[in-house]
């Protein structure tokens, strides 16, 4: 039994890696803005809910696992949220989703 | 090991210049207490530092846990308070330089001393 | 294996704070010193500061991101190119480099359990504390109890930076300009029309207050207390402030009232030590509290780490509202 | 088992990094510091797993709590400079 949760953790905790991992390069590596914020929020919530879902099973039933559920909760809910007041607040300042940037851009460093 | 224990003293004292120089080549007043931030978080970082002890853990006695190593409280305790002191102070600068640009109307030292000449 | 996360969080660091130097543009750098203090925190939990980073994580995830942008809308957010001494700098900056990195080969190595610091106090407290004073939280047994002195200083100068700030915004801003009835009635709003921020963040106050007071008193048995509870509670209130505007906070926690929490808090902790000093004790000596020493220490740090949120919670909360409560000129 | 996990949230911590560095916009680097915040959610909650000690989880749960706060500050920031250059604007016609 403990082998098969060991395992059972390992796998998700491997394949919420690998999600995490996938997020970053589609943040470092999509053309603009909202998609790099949905390739980001995306595979996070995936990662989020894999890693602490096999850590959870590490933890067995105690305090900790607890309190994992607690911060599986709060990131699902604050996550998205910031996410869609990122997006909110890029397209208040005038950057439209096509790409094209219609003001307020940076100014080269 | 030698090597990597010597990288986190190397770490505080590149922090420590780069929040040093930030201070004095920077001419926004905001930099500056970006800056001043930043060395800051390098002398908490050393503190800290120094506490660790090898193969200890976070000096909070566990129930059952007999011979525990740990590492030195006394650092945590000093940076503890510190880094609340830091954040109000910071504040303080950050209201001092909001009234600099109500008075002079610019946060930048070569106008505010140009100002001042007058 | 450890240590090797640990180097690369500390390289990211070095990386981070070069890139916030750079920039010219300081929203950018505000937003890189958040990167900054999220590395800073991981790097305490992984040195065994487990007080230490929960502090960090306290004050850096909302609160000084919040000042400083509340600071940049009253600046603004670009830093002029001029540099003129340059050359001067760096040169003087990589010679004192060198002297302090000649410095630290006589440090002792890192994590020796033989190096000086480990040996004169420390042991001590570790050795007195669950005799003493009975809880397992060493770090707060040593603030609150051991080390009381320092801390009452700590917080009266987080009582006086309070005061400073509200002392700086007392003068009005001068040459009012502009309409400022409906411009502060727009301003005022805070995120009202954005419905999903709200709805989440009226979810989540309750229970990030909830998760303070629980960080306020369980501290003396896992990571927490008054400073890192006193954080969390203002970010609370900060959020409220955010979501419904900044007036309709002060509505519901008025400025008396902060003014009064600020004042409150540093009072109790003195208090503490007046009480003590007229049952017979010593200053801040919580002993005489109770008849059994032991309980009359829990009594003492309850006491003080109370006041010491009071305070913090005040005076954060004051110098965000002196900050967000001021128009652009 | 952690050592993967905690490798790989690591390693895009250094790709979030990147694009905070990289820009070009300063919200691809809010987001940048977003992702920065979850990631080290995850990682603060392996670690205390790998050292031993699962009461410190607290510090996790302080960041998923409150690590939105300063996205939020951004929009405020974005929405009050906003509707003051349209005051400006109206004003000045």
């Amino acid at each position: 039994m403990a082998l098969f949760l060991d395992i059972a953790s390992w796998a998700l905790l491997s394949i919420g890696g690998v999600f995490v991992f996938i997020g970053g390069v589609g943040a470092l590596r999509m053309p603009n803005l909202y998609t790099r914020i949905h390739a980001a929020s995306l595979t996070d919530t995936m990662g989020a809910v894999l890693i602490i879902a096999g850590v959870i099973l590490q933890a067995g039933a105690s305090l900790a696992a607890i309190k994992l559920a607690a911060i599986l909760l709060f990131l699902l809910l604050t996550s998205p949220t910031a996410s869609n007041a990122l997006a909110s607040a890029a397209l208040l300042a005038g950057l439209r989703p096509d790409g094209a940037v219609t003001s307020l851009e940076e100014p080269q460093e | 090991m030698e090597l990597l224990g010597l990288y986190h003293y190397w770490v505080f004292a590149i922090l420590l210049m780069i929040g040093f120089y930030a201070v004095i080549a920077k001419s926004n007043l905001i930099k500056k207490l970006i800056g001043l931030s930043i060395f800051q978080s390098a002398v908490f970082l050393l503190y800290i530092t120094m506490g660790k002890v090898d193969g200890g853990t976070a000096p909070i006695i566990q129930a059952g846990v007999e011979n525990a190593v740990f590492s030195n409280p006394l650092p945590q305790v000093l940076i503890l308070t510190a880094i609340v002191v830091g954040i109000s102070t910071t504040a303080l600068g950050l209201g001092i330089v909001v009234r600099i640009k109500e008075e002079y109307g610019s946060i930048e030292e070569s106008d505010i001393q140009e100002i001042d000449r007058r | 294996m450890i240590v090797l996360f640990g180097v690369f969080l500390l390289s990211l660091m070095v990386i981070t704070a070069l890139a916030i130097v750079r920039t010219q543009h300081l929203f950018v750098a505000v937003i890189l010193t958040g990167i900054f203090s999220l590395l800073m925190a991981a790097n305490f939990f992984l040195l065994d500061a487990a007080d230490v980073a929960l502090t960090e994580a306290a004050i850096g995830a909302g609160i000084s991101t919040v000042l400083f942008l509340s600071a940049l809308a009253l600046t603004g957010e670009h830093e002029s190119v001029r540099s003129s001494n340059r050359i001067l700098a760096l040169s003087v900056v990589a010679v004192t480099t060198l002297i302090v990195i000649y410095a630290t080969f006589d440090k002792p190595r890192f994590g020796d359990p033989l190096a000086p610091v480990h040996q004169h106090v420390s042991p001590w407290y570790l050795e007195t504390t669950p005799e003493a004073i009975d809880i397992p939280n060493v770090v707060t047994a040593v603030l609150a109890s051991f080390r009381g002195y320092d801390t009452l200083g700590e917080v009266f100068v987080v009582f006086t930076a309070g005061i400073g700030v509200l002392f700086l915004f007392g003068a009005r801003p001068p040459r009012n300009s502009g309409s400022p009835g409906t411009r502060a009635a727009e301003q005022g709003l805070g995120l009202r029309h954005y419905l999903i921020p709200r709805v989440v963040g009226r979810l989540l106050i309750p229970f990030i207050l909830l998760f303070g007071f629980y960080v306020q008193f369980h501290g003396d048995y896992g990571p927490g207390g008054g400073f890192q509870a006193g954080a969390i509670i203002a970010a609370a209130v900060i959020l409220y402030a955010l979501l419904e505007g900044e007036a309709q906070a002060l509505r519901v926690i008025p400025h008396k009232l902060l003014i009064g929490l600020m004042a409150g808090g540093a009072l109790l902790y003195g208090g503490v030590g007046v009480a003590s000093l007229l049952l017979g004790g010593n200053f801040l000596d919580y002993s005489v509290l109770a008849a059994d020493p032991v309980a009359g220490q829990h009594r003492g740090i309850l006491l003080i780490e109370a006041g010491v949120g009071i305070t913090v919670t005040g005076v954060l909360l004051s110098v965000f509202h002196a900050f967000a409560g001021r128009r652009r000129r | 088992m952690y050592f993967v996990v905690t490798t790989a949230t690591l390693v895009t911590m250094a790709l979030a990094l990147g694009r905070a560095l990289l820009g070009p916009t300063v919200y691809d680097r809010v987001l940048a510091a977003n992702m920065f915040g979850t990631k080290t959610v995850l990682l603060l909650s392996v670690i205390a797993f790998l050292y031993g000690r699962p009461d410190f989880l607290d510090l996790a749960l302080a960041y998923a709590l409150i690590n939105f706060i300063g996205v939020l500050a951004v929009l405020e920031f974005i929405r009050r400079r906003a509707s003051s250059e349209a005051t400006d604007n109206s004003v000045g016609q």
